[in-house]
């Protein structure tokens, strides 16, 4: 085993350091913790958060990334070990194989036999045109009468280790935060529901195929789940790589005024006033260029998803990094004629010092929003970018390249709606997660929308 | 229209009675009014006096059922013309409010529906409760700002909200309340938002309607001078509760609660003053202007400049206090901040013990920024939410380099928030655990950590209750006495100079238009505006 | 106000250069002149010739910015960047590499765009603001909140389901419009419905959820207190006081939009086959066809830009309080 | 109060509005098309998914222009409809050309007599062929033109070219084929064939490098330049000179390079002003086929009608066999076309594309579909059996026609690569373990719905050389067993991999796995076929890595060289075995011959070349058969690709449409088709009832919704304040 840091992965475990020192930092602010307390007393803040952890820690786990060793050659003395290139996730180990039960084509949820015929020769040796049965799907079956009877015994089992284990979790957790003043049992009541689905799922898709199979014969609950690391990082490293320059030139336009201002509101107003989708296509397939001119600086194929994925992530950043400029323009443009920047000034205060003990901090707020805010968004481009053709490397799971290729099957009778049913469910439940999540964010967060009557 | 309402029957004629009014926080049932009853009477202001939060405006809300979704009516009740409002249908308390018991507010500045005519906003109230339409109506409300005294009446109808005066459009308030007769009229802090001068007249006005209509007022201010002004009965709010109720002449006489001899004793007393102490000159501002240009066409040129300071000489000793009076946009802010170097000076010379200070560069200005400092007129804004009240004051020792280790610094946090009479234990919290008045020590400690020579006081009272300013002004004296600083003191309120200053300049427009000493100025004013900026100022011993 | 405009005017200039600067660094990076005729001669038979005649004939013979070899002012002029932007200034967009004036192309395809887009937005927004009113008008009740979290389910779902299955259930199972398509002459309306009703619909989350925000922002103001001391019904208050102040925002946020309604929308018009500027431009983007890629690109600055004005103009006439300068 | 009552009348005024339109339309509500001219029998057909980009015979080179070109158009030659293997026959010509070779002298030899330097088609047109009515062909009073203009302003008011009133024809001559080859020399146009034709037709290149010096304002008339290869005798006799001897030229003369364009029509949109107003060739093309275009708007239809001054022209009589059992000679000796009008509509995506066909307004799946085939495959599953289509769709009547183009699409190795090219014995034998792990059958049932044949040589069905069965079969990979042909077992590659110095995949001497590297356009590979793939390889123990790149970063590799396995199609222009087996030949390489060259495979084999050379020469016989055998062995031994397959595209034909028989190189066939516009009516309106349940089901939702709002109103109302 090797294990494979992938530029994405670096990035991402970068964020998450930074996110942690930030709320480490944060705590002892009384200030930031009130607000976030008011986002966590709310149950649908505590449902929401924990299916974005779970969520989040998928996309972590699936961000793990290693390569399987060959076995050493036989009858060869050699003491270099070989590895596999494909690369291989912990959350991959973890699924159980989940990702490498293949059938031949497409298959209908939980079916039996392959969703197509396929000329086979039977036991008498005649050539038969029928639907063949398919590799992994229902093997303990003798009568296929019998499907829903064994789903639900081999229901039984995963449910009930899945209580179990969520049983524990909570349990660890109820010792700890029993006295808090926070509406956990919402998200024990969560975390039970996802950690029950969770096992069910990796033992049920032992035997059946839950979301059933795609053209290649690949299984749909599977490519949905690795659309989630996609989808998470995507949502999170835009806004990440567009944070240190936005927040550079609008703080910088709006404290020191003047020309710094007027090139500032230039360069935003320039790139803001190119439509979007445009810049987005030129800048993927510039870069796109830039792979296929220099293949040798990717060794393995997964590195150049990534690299394209990276670069996405980089360009939606920097696209959208215009709105996010304006405003913390204008928020240092407001703070900056207060109180006590003014008084910071008449003590004689440095420039550096001002703006990192009294502008910064009290900016976070809006950096907070916008990340939270612009995570939805972000998961939503990818679908429609996909369809554009400038998204996500195909090689690589995600939601938009699933529905992009999957919106003519519905065009088939009779349709197949699984492959875009699961996209949309796996797509659906984070994002609308988010936006609640965001939602209490804001409130929390931004006094202009806290209104009175509203939490009442 | 012709209204029966005048009904002399005195004292008796009671227009509305509020009995055992008791309201809770929807959420925690924490009572915000304990179970209070008055009663209004035609013809007579009867005045609620209260600091900020003693539920003084919740009352009024709650007799109006216009509690915001958060407050809740427990108990009690309110009845008005012999109707108990409470157990009226929402649908019938409409036909109640405007019509019945009419309201004016604080800041008609917000109050009025900006995208509307003024005329249009009077018209509704109308509308809604008379046949009157068309010309008629138009008339009449016409008529009513001629009865409210806005000058040009019938083109005033057309003005938008904004392109009025603050007096004329608490005169529009009054008018929309007074539209349809009302029996009752509650005013909820209406003058406090106003310039002093204009203050006076549009209390004269409410008094004027209360006698001609035989209205039954219900006053509700902080400000005892208004109380003293207009009032023919007061009652003090406090944590929800009347704890002193009586005619004004008695109260102000012989009040019985300690509570309301602090609120009296704010007052200001005209007849002992500061005397000059010395000739030294600390600061000099000879002829300063500060303008701010014009910028017009295309190419954005400077086309002309608002003169916001327009030469202004004044010099204050040591150890001395200059009391800077104007009203607001009158340039005494900029002048302050001109001072301070963080306004670019147009003209003239700022000189601190002979040193220019303007023209100089951001290090050369260090040495100086020790001797000058400066404390804000909003405690919560000038101060840095996220830091504590500790790094809040090292911050200008730090920046200003007074070579202290952290600990000394500590040291001398900790002896200076005990000497602005607060604890050591508070450089460890934040600023929004404090209320406005700490805050407000803990600037004063801020400004005094640097061991200045000299302390701009940009209105440090005026968003303080009556109580917690006497306080603060106090701790400003004796500061004085103990380390001999200068103030140069900017307020709008002509009624706190006497305990503090020895100076006075009087500023219009960007020019002082009179100064002298605080005897001179308060006791013989030549100039008219400080005769009318002195005669708004309330009394004590008026009568 | 005349010089407001004037001088917003004079400012777009400098914009449009950068714009125009950016989009030719990023296509030339991507595709250099030899790549653009590779692309448009097809695959079979190209000789060198063959992409030097195209590259003389489409004007991509020169420098790219800098020309060493021209002396003086030269140096800037005879390149592909001055030649081919001076003409984007003149409104003279030239044409496509497949050939096409781009001009008339433009002319044709903006109404079609226009035809759905204006509905869509107009709808939209009278939609938005009934459905935002009437949960205003029970606000702060169970039903106000579980509305708001239908809104935001609405905004959680990708604008592809909604195209997908608009076009799955009411045009295919239920026969009710056609699928798809777009008729100048005839009964236009008929192609228009689907769309439209997709384009609402999906627009309803954010859209109704966003105007209940500033509703719920304006009822708490001050002269909604007023108005109600004044006895104003409930309906009097929303309708003559709420809704005008809060339009203001509505109005500023929506009129940006307007110019860019001609650039139509790229999804609805390539599902719909709307043959509009939006599926003009993704056609051009998955063509490579960078003649019209330039050229949307100036006429989207130019039309955002319009919008900002408008915006401030609208601004003025929504908001007595606001005087431009 | 008001609003509520104002949204619940809107809401029962709006469904009221859509009751009443129901009730007083027959027709159904989802008819996408514009309503057709009554009396003409009009073909509703789809261009999909783009529209065409050239209409100028000289600068298309594409099937789905070809589609409209072809119908516009007459070029000399064509083909017959239906008899299989394809047949030249004459089409604007009175008979096929007459064919003399002539040595350097220019004396005419026999053939086999010496060495050929050229060789000279002598061509009669027809006297009965027409230009259509165009405004080009206009005269006045006095004979000339009549739509010249010296100035943009002249001609303002003519926006397209049914705007011009009047319209005029002539018939066509020799002296218009002989322009248009003259075209084809002139640089402005840009031809793609300039480059081909100038290596054999005499003078070319000549005449090409005259005009490009030229200095031009607005039209040059090319008549006054010669092309030395190309002589008008007479109205109606061509003479062409090539060079040498080629005796696929015949082909080429059935292809629209060759088709007429008058001068007339030349000068008329060389008017200042047209080109800015799209009137240009390339836009409004000018023939004397049997349709003319009469509406050009790509951005949704192109329509073409019956041209009045098409010359008399019979449906066939013969076909091959099974096309009487078939129906496709019920229409014999009837004059064509049979149809008025064609309405192609552009349609981009495939969701609506299939309902529209399903719901009867569209004849015909699709014109051309080389690029829709994928989703093609996910809309209906045609097995050897036919359609096999879902029950509610079974008694719609869909009739199947099968398309087998002379087409390839194939992965092949790159020939210098080190790691997998050479022609050692190791190296071959590797290729054919890799040629054997790909289940070539397997993938073409997955992402094709097995609709396409597997290669077995580098000769498509239809071309002399392919053979059937067990003659036909590639003894490299496959075994004949049973009288049918089986892939050779993963052992087997095993083993090859074992000799081939790779056991298990592992080079023997290091140790280290074998990886191979997929060099491939972006949009032709699926994360689902990258798995499959995958899953292929690794059952012998090889690893894959895949290097998508858009097509000109793709064509940069192949000028380089600087792929492994590649992937590539080739659509033949004609059906000989010629113009297939040039793909192996060594100067074709682009690194042999520093062009875009066709062997991308880098093959270099002596014998193979000689082969070629020797073949290309030889007319058909028994002769040239050996040749090819022998070089179907070459390739066969040398496992030169990975795999090849032809595909057969598959296009569905509601049932009133008749003589859909595909023709896999001429696209010229409109004519042929026939339509029951009637029984199109019926079924229209019978399978596009709407379901009308949802209306009432979306305003009871509406009013639903407001009733909580009404209520809570009413509540807050009546509230007390206790």
């Amino acid at each position: 085993m090797k294990p494979i840091l992938l530029w994405s992965d670096g990035l991402v475990f970068l964020l998450v350091i930074a996110l942690v020192l930030f709320f480490y930092k944060l705590r002892e602010d009384p200030q930031t913790r009130t607000r976030w307390a008011q986002v966590f007393s709310s149950k649908l803040g505590m449902v929401a958060f924990t299916v974005i952890m779970t969520y989040v820690g998928i996309a972590l786990l699936d961000s793990l990334h290693f390569r399987r060793a060959l076995d050493a050659p036989e009858g060869m003395q050699t003491n270099e070990v070989f590895y596999d290139n494909k690369v291989t996730s912990v959350f991959d180990v973890l699924t159980g194989g989940m990702g490498e039960r293949f059938e031949r084509t497409y298959s209908a949820p939980f079916a039996l036999i392959s969703f197509e015929k396929k000329n086979t020769v039977d036991e008498q040796g005649n050539s038969v045109r029928d639907f063949p049965p398919l590799k992994y799907a229902g093997l303990d079956l003798a009568d296929p009468g019998d499907k829903w009877s064994d789903i639900l015994s081999k229901s039984m089992a995963p449910l009930g280790w899945g209580l179990l284990l969520s049983g524990l979790l909570i349990g660890v957790q109820w010792l700890f935060l029993r006295r808090g003043l926070f509406p956990w049992h919402a998200s024990w009541v969560t975390q039970a529901i996802v950690i029950c689905t969770a096992v069910w799922l990796v033992s049920i898709s032992k035997h059946y195929h839950v979301l059933g199979t795609d053209k290649g014969g690949a299984d749909v609950l599977f490519q949905s789940l690795k659309g989630i690391r996609t989808g998470v990082l995507l949502g999170t490293l835009a806004t990440l790589v567009m944070l240190p320059i936005a927040v550079t030139l609008g703080v910088t336009a709006g404290y020191f005024k003047g020309w710094v201002d007027d090139v500032v509101q230039y360069l935003y107003t320039t790139l803001s006033s190119i439509p979007g989708i445009l810049l987005i296509a030129a800048s993927v397939l510039l870069f796109q260029v830039y792979i296929d001119l220099n293949p040798d600086f990717f060794s393995i194929g997964m590195e150049k998803a990534d690299a394209r994925f990276v670069a996405l992530c980089f360009i939606l950043g920097v696209t959208s990094w215009s709105t996010l400029c304006r405003l913390i323009r204008a928020e240092t443009l407001k703070i900056s004629q207060l109180g006590y920047v003014q008084a910071a000034h008449a003590f004689g205060v440095s420039h550096t010092r001002i703006l990192s003990r009294h502008i910064l901090p009290n900016l976070v707020h809006i950096i907070l929003i916008t990340f939270v805010l612009d995570f939805s968004a972000l998961v939503l481009a990818e679908a429609v970018l996909s369809y554009i053709g400038v998204g996500i490397d195909p090689s690589m799971g995600s939601w938009g390249n699933m529905i992009n290729g999957a919106r003519a099957e519905l065009s088939r009778e009779p349709a197949i709606w699984w492959t875009l049913s699961g996209a949309f469910f796996f797509m659906f439940v984070i994002v609308l997660a988010a936006n609640l999540f965001s939602d209490l964010v804001r409130d929390a967060f931004d006094p202009r929308t806290r209104l009175g009557g509203d939490d009442a | 229209m012709n209204q029966p309402t005048m009904n002399n029957s005195g004292a008796s004629d009671i227009r509305m009675r509020v009995n055992d009014l008791e309201v809770c926080l929807t959420g925690s049932n924490e009572k915000i009014i304990k179970g209070i009853s008055f009663e209004l009477q035609a013809g007579k202001i009867f005045a609620l006096v209260g600091e900020s939060g003693s539920g003084k405006s919740v009352t009024s809300m709650a007799a109006m059922r216009l509690l915001p979704d958060a407050l809740k009516i427990t108990a009690g009740a309110v009845e008005a013309m012999g109707v108990d409002l409470f157990n009226l249908s929402e649908a019938r308390m409409q036909e109640v409010r405007g019509r019945k018991v009419a309201m004016i507010f604080q800041n008609a500045m917000t109050a009025l529906n900006p995208v509307q005519t003024v005329g249009q906003q009077v018209a509704e109230t109308l509308k809604l409760h008379t046949a009157l339409r068309n010309s008629s109506l138009r008339a009449r409300v016409v008529e009513l700002f001629t009865e409210v005294g806005i000058p040009e009446p019938d083109s005033r109808f057309n003005f938008y909200p904004h392109e009025l005066s603050g007096g004329q459009q608490q005169r529009i308030m009054i008018a929309m309340a007074l539209a349809c007769e009302p029996e009752v009229l509650i005013a909820d802090e209406p003058t406090t938002a106003l310039d002093v001068t204009i203050q006076e007249q549009v209390l004269d006005l409410i008094q004027e309607l209360t006698r001609t209509r035989q209205l039954a007022v219900l006053l509700i201010t902080h400000d005892m001078g208004v109380v003293r002004h207009v009032a023919d009965e007061v009652a003090v709010m406090y944590h929800g509760e009347i704890i002193e109720r009586a005619s004004v002449h008695e109260f102000f006489h012989n009040p019985q609660q300690e509570y309301s001899k602090r609120l009296i004793d704010a007052l200001p007393d005209l007849s002992k003053f500061h005397h000059e102490r010395s000739q030294e000159p600390l600061l000099t501002v000879e002829g300063v202007k500060v303008h701010f240009p014009i910028r017009q066409g295309v190419l954005q040129r400077v086309v002309d400049y608002t003169r916001a300071v327009d030469g202004v000489s004044l010099t204050i000793g040591r150890a001395e206090t200059y009391a800077l009076v104007g009203e607001s946009g009158s340039g005494k802010s900029t002048l302050g901040r001109a001072i301070l170097n963080l306004e670019e000076i147009a003209g003239g010379e700022v000189r601190f013990k002979g040193q220019a200070v303007q023209g100089i560069s951001r290090s050369e200005m260090l040495p100086l920024r020790k001797k000058i400092q400066v404390i804000f007129q909003n405690p919560f804004s000038s101060m840095n939410p996220r830091l504590t009240i500790g790094e809040i004051i090292s911050e200008g020792m730090i920046s200003l380099g007074l070579g202290l280790t952290a600990s000394e610094r500590e040291a001398k946090t900790a002896s200076l928030l005990e000497r602005v009479q607060l604890t050591s234990e508070f450089s460890r919290r934040y600023p929004h655990e404090l209320s406005g008045g700490q805050l407000q020590r803990v600037a004063i400690a801020r400004a005094l950590a640097v061991e200045p020579e000299l302390i701009i006081c940009d209105e440090p009272t005026s968003a303080l209750d009556v109580s917690i300013r006497a306080e603060v002004l106090d701790l400003l004296q004796e500061l004085q006495r103990e380390f001999g600083v200068s103030y140069l003191f900017i307020t709008h309120d002509l009624s706190i100079v006497p305990t503090l200053a020895h100076h006075v300049g009087v500023m219009q427009s960007g020019k002082i238009v009179e100064q002298g000493s605080a005897e001179q100025i308060l006791t013989n004013p030549q100039h008219p505006y400080t005769k009318a900026l002195l005669a708004s100022v309330p009394r004590v011993d008026e009568d | 106000m005349f010089a407001y405009i004037v001088r917003r005017l004079l400012y777009a200039i400098p914009i449009l250069i950068g714009v125009n600067l950016l989009t030719f660094t990023l296509f030339f990076v991507v595709n250099s002149p030899d790549d653009m005729a590779v692309s448009q001669l097809g695959a079979k038979y190209v000789t060198p010739e063959a992409i030097q005649n195209w590259k003389v004939k489409n004007g991509y013979d020169k420098p790219l910015f800098l020309n060493s070899e021209e002396g003086g002012v030269g140096t800037i002029t005879d390149t592909i960047f001055f030649t081919k932007s001076v003409k984007l200034f003149a409104f003279d967009f030239g044409r496509s590499e497949s050939g096409r004036d781009i001009t008339s192309d433009i002319s044709v395809r903006m109404w079609p765009s226009l035809a759905v887009a204006l509905p869509t937005f107009l709808v939209g927004i009278w939609v938005n603001i009934c459905v935002a009113l009437m949960v205003v008008m029970f606000h702060a009740t169970r039903l106000d909140r579980w509305t708001v979290f239908v809104f935001v389910g609405l905004m959680s779902i990708s604008y592809l389901f909604y195209i997908i299955g608009g076009q799955y259930m009411v045009a295919k199972t239920w026969r009710l419009v056609p699928i798809s398509g777009f008729d100048a002459q005839g009964q236009v309306w008929k192609f228009l419905i689907l769309p439209v009703l997709v384009g609402v619909i999906a627009g309803i989350g954010a859209g109704a959820r966003w105007y209940r925000t500033l509703f719920l922002e304006e009822a708490n103001q001050d002269y909604v207190r007023t108005a109600r001391a004044k006895g104003c019904s409930e309906i009097t208050i929303l309708f003559r006081h709420i809704l005008p102040n809060a339009l203001i925002p509505i109005l500023t946020g929506v009129v940006v939009l307007i110019p860019t309604l001609f650039m139509g929308s790229l999804l609805i018009e390539s599902f719909f086959g709307i043959p509009g500027l939006g599926s003009y431009m993704l056609d051009a983007i998955r063509s490579q066809d960078f003649a019209i890629v330039r050229s949307m690109v100036f006429i989207g600055s130019i039309l955002y830009i319009t919008g900002l004005i408008l915006t401030d103009i609208s601004y003025t006439w929504a908001d007595p309080r606001v005087r431009l300068n | 109060m008001k609003l509520h009552v104002r949204m619940v009348f809107e809401a029962i005024v709006l469904s009221l509005c859509v009751l009443a339109l129901s009730s007083c339309s027959k027709d159904p509500w989802n008819n996408p098309n514009p309503a057709n001219p009554k009396g003409l029998v009009t073909y509703q057909s789809v261009i999909s998914p783009a529209p065409p980009k050239h209409l100028d015979p000289v600068i298309s080179y594409a099937t789905d222009e070809s589609i409209f070109i072809m119908q516009i158009y007459e070029p000399l030659l064509g083909y017959h409809f239906l008899k299989r293997p394809y047949e030249l026959q004459p089409l604007a010509a009175e008979s096929m050309p007459e064919v003399t070779y002539l040595d350097t002298e220019g004396n005419s030899i026999a053939l086999g007599e010496g060495e050929i330097a050229f060789t000279r088609y002598t061509l009669r047109v027809r006297k009965d062929e027409h230009f259509q009515p165009h405004p080009s062909f206009a005269k006045n009073a006095s004979g000339e033109p009549l739509y010249l203009f010296s100035s943009a302003e002249e001609g303002q008011q003519y926006k397209t070219v049914p705007d011009f009133p009047e319209t005029g024809s002539r018939p066509v001559t020799a002296n218009d084929y002989a322009y248009q080859i003259k075209r084809l020399a002139d640089p402005v146009n840009i031809s793609p064939m300039l480059g081909f034709m100038s290596q054999h037709i005499v003078g070319m290149s000549e005449l090409s490098r005259e005009l490009g010096d030229v200095e031009r304002d607005g039209w040059l008339n090319l008549n006054d330049y010669d092309l030395t290869g190309v002589e008008v005798v007479d109205d109606q006799t061509l003479v062409i000179t090539i060079k040498k001897n080629y005796p696929q030229f015949v082909y080429w003369l059935s292809m629209h390079f060759f088709a007429p364009v008058a001068p007339e029509v030349d000068r008329f949109y060389k008017n200042p002003g047209f080109a800015q107003r799209n009137l240009t060739l390339d836009w409004w093309p000018v023939g004397s086929g049997p349709f003319m275009l009469v509406k050009n708007d790509p951005n949704t239809e192109i329509i073409l009608e019956r041209n009045p001054n098409f010359r008399e022209d019979y449906y066939p009589s013969e076909g091959a066999p099974g096309d009487a059992e078939a129906g496709y000679l019920d229409d014999a000796g009837k004059r064509l076309p049979f149809i008025d009008r064609a309405v192609y509509r552009l349609e981009k995506e495939v969701l609506p594309l299939w309902t529209k066909f399903l719901q009867g307004y569209y004849d015909r799946s699709g014109e051309v579909h080389a690029n829709t085939n994928g989703f093609f495959d996910q809309a209906f599953v045609v097995g050897p059996e036919g359609l096999e289509a879902a029950p509610e769709l079974a008694d719609h009547g869909i009739t199947v026609s099968i398309d087998v183009k002379p087409s390839l699409y194939y992965y092949g190795f790159n020939m210098r690569d080190p790691v997998l090219g050479g022609y050692t014995d190791e190296k071959r034998k590797l290729r054919k373990a890799l040629q054997i792990a790909f289940n070539a059958e397997e993938y073409i049932n997955i992402f094709y719905k097995g609709n396409g044949i597997v290669a077995q040589s580098p000769l498509p069905p239809g071309i002399p050389g392919y053979f059937p069965g067990k003659a036909g079969t590639n003894p490299q990979v496959y075994d004949w067993v049973d009288g049918k042909r089986e892939r050779k077992s993963i052992e087997h590659a095993k083993a090859l991999l074992v000799e081939a110095g790779y056991p298990n995949g592992r080079d023997a001497r290091t140790g280290e796995p074998l990886k191979i590297f997929i060099d491939v356009q972006s949009q032709a590979i699926s994360n689902p076929m990258m798995n499959w793939m995958d899953r292929q390889f690794a059952q012998i123990g090889v690893q894959v890595e895949y290097r998508p790149a858009d097509w000109n970063r793709t064509r940069e590799k192949y000028l380089t060289g600087n792929t492994q396995i590649f992937s590539h199609g080739w659509l033949a222009d004609y059906p000989d075995p010629e113009n297939f087996l040039f793909l192996l030949h060594s100067p074709e390489s682009p690194l042999v011959c520093k062009c875009d060259g066709t062997n991308n495979a880098n093959y270099a084999s002596d014998e193979y070349d000689e082969a070629f050379r020797a073949m290309r020469i030889m007319p058909p016989g028994p002769e040239r058969d050996v040749e090819v055998a022998k070089m179907v062995k070459l390739f066969q031994d040398d496992a030169v690709w990975l795999y090849a397959f032809t595909p057969k595209e598959i296009y569905l034909n509601n049932a009133w449409v008749y003589n859909t028989k595909r023709h896999g190189i001429d696209k010229g066939t409109l004519k042929y088709i026939r339509l029951d516009a009637e029984m199109r009516a019926r079924k229209q309106a019978e399978w596009n009832q709407p379901v009308t349940w949802p209306l009432y089901a979306g305003a009871l939702l509406v009013f639903a919704l407001l009733v909580p709002g009404v209520t809570a109103y009413r509540r807050r109302q009546r509230a007390t304040a206790r």
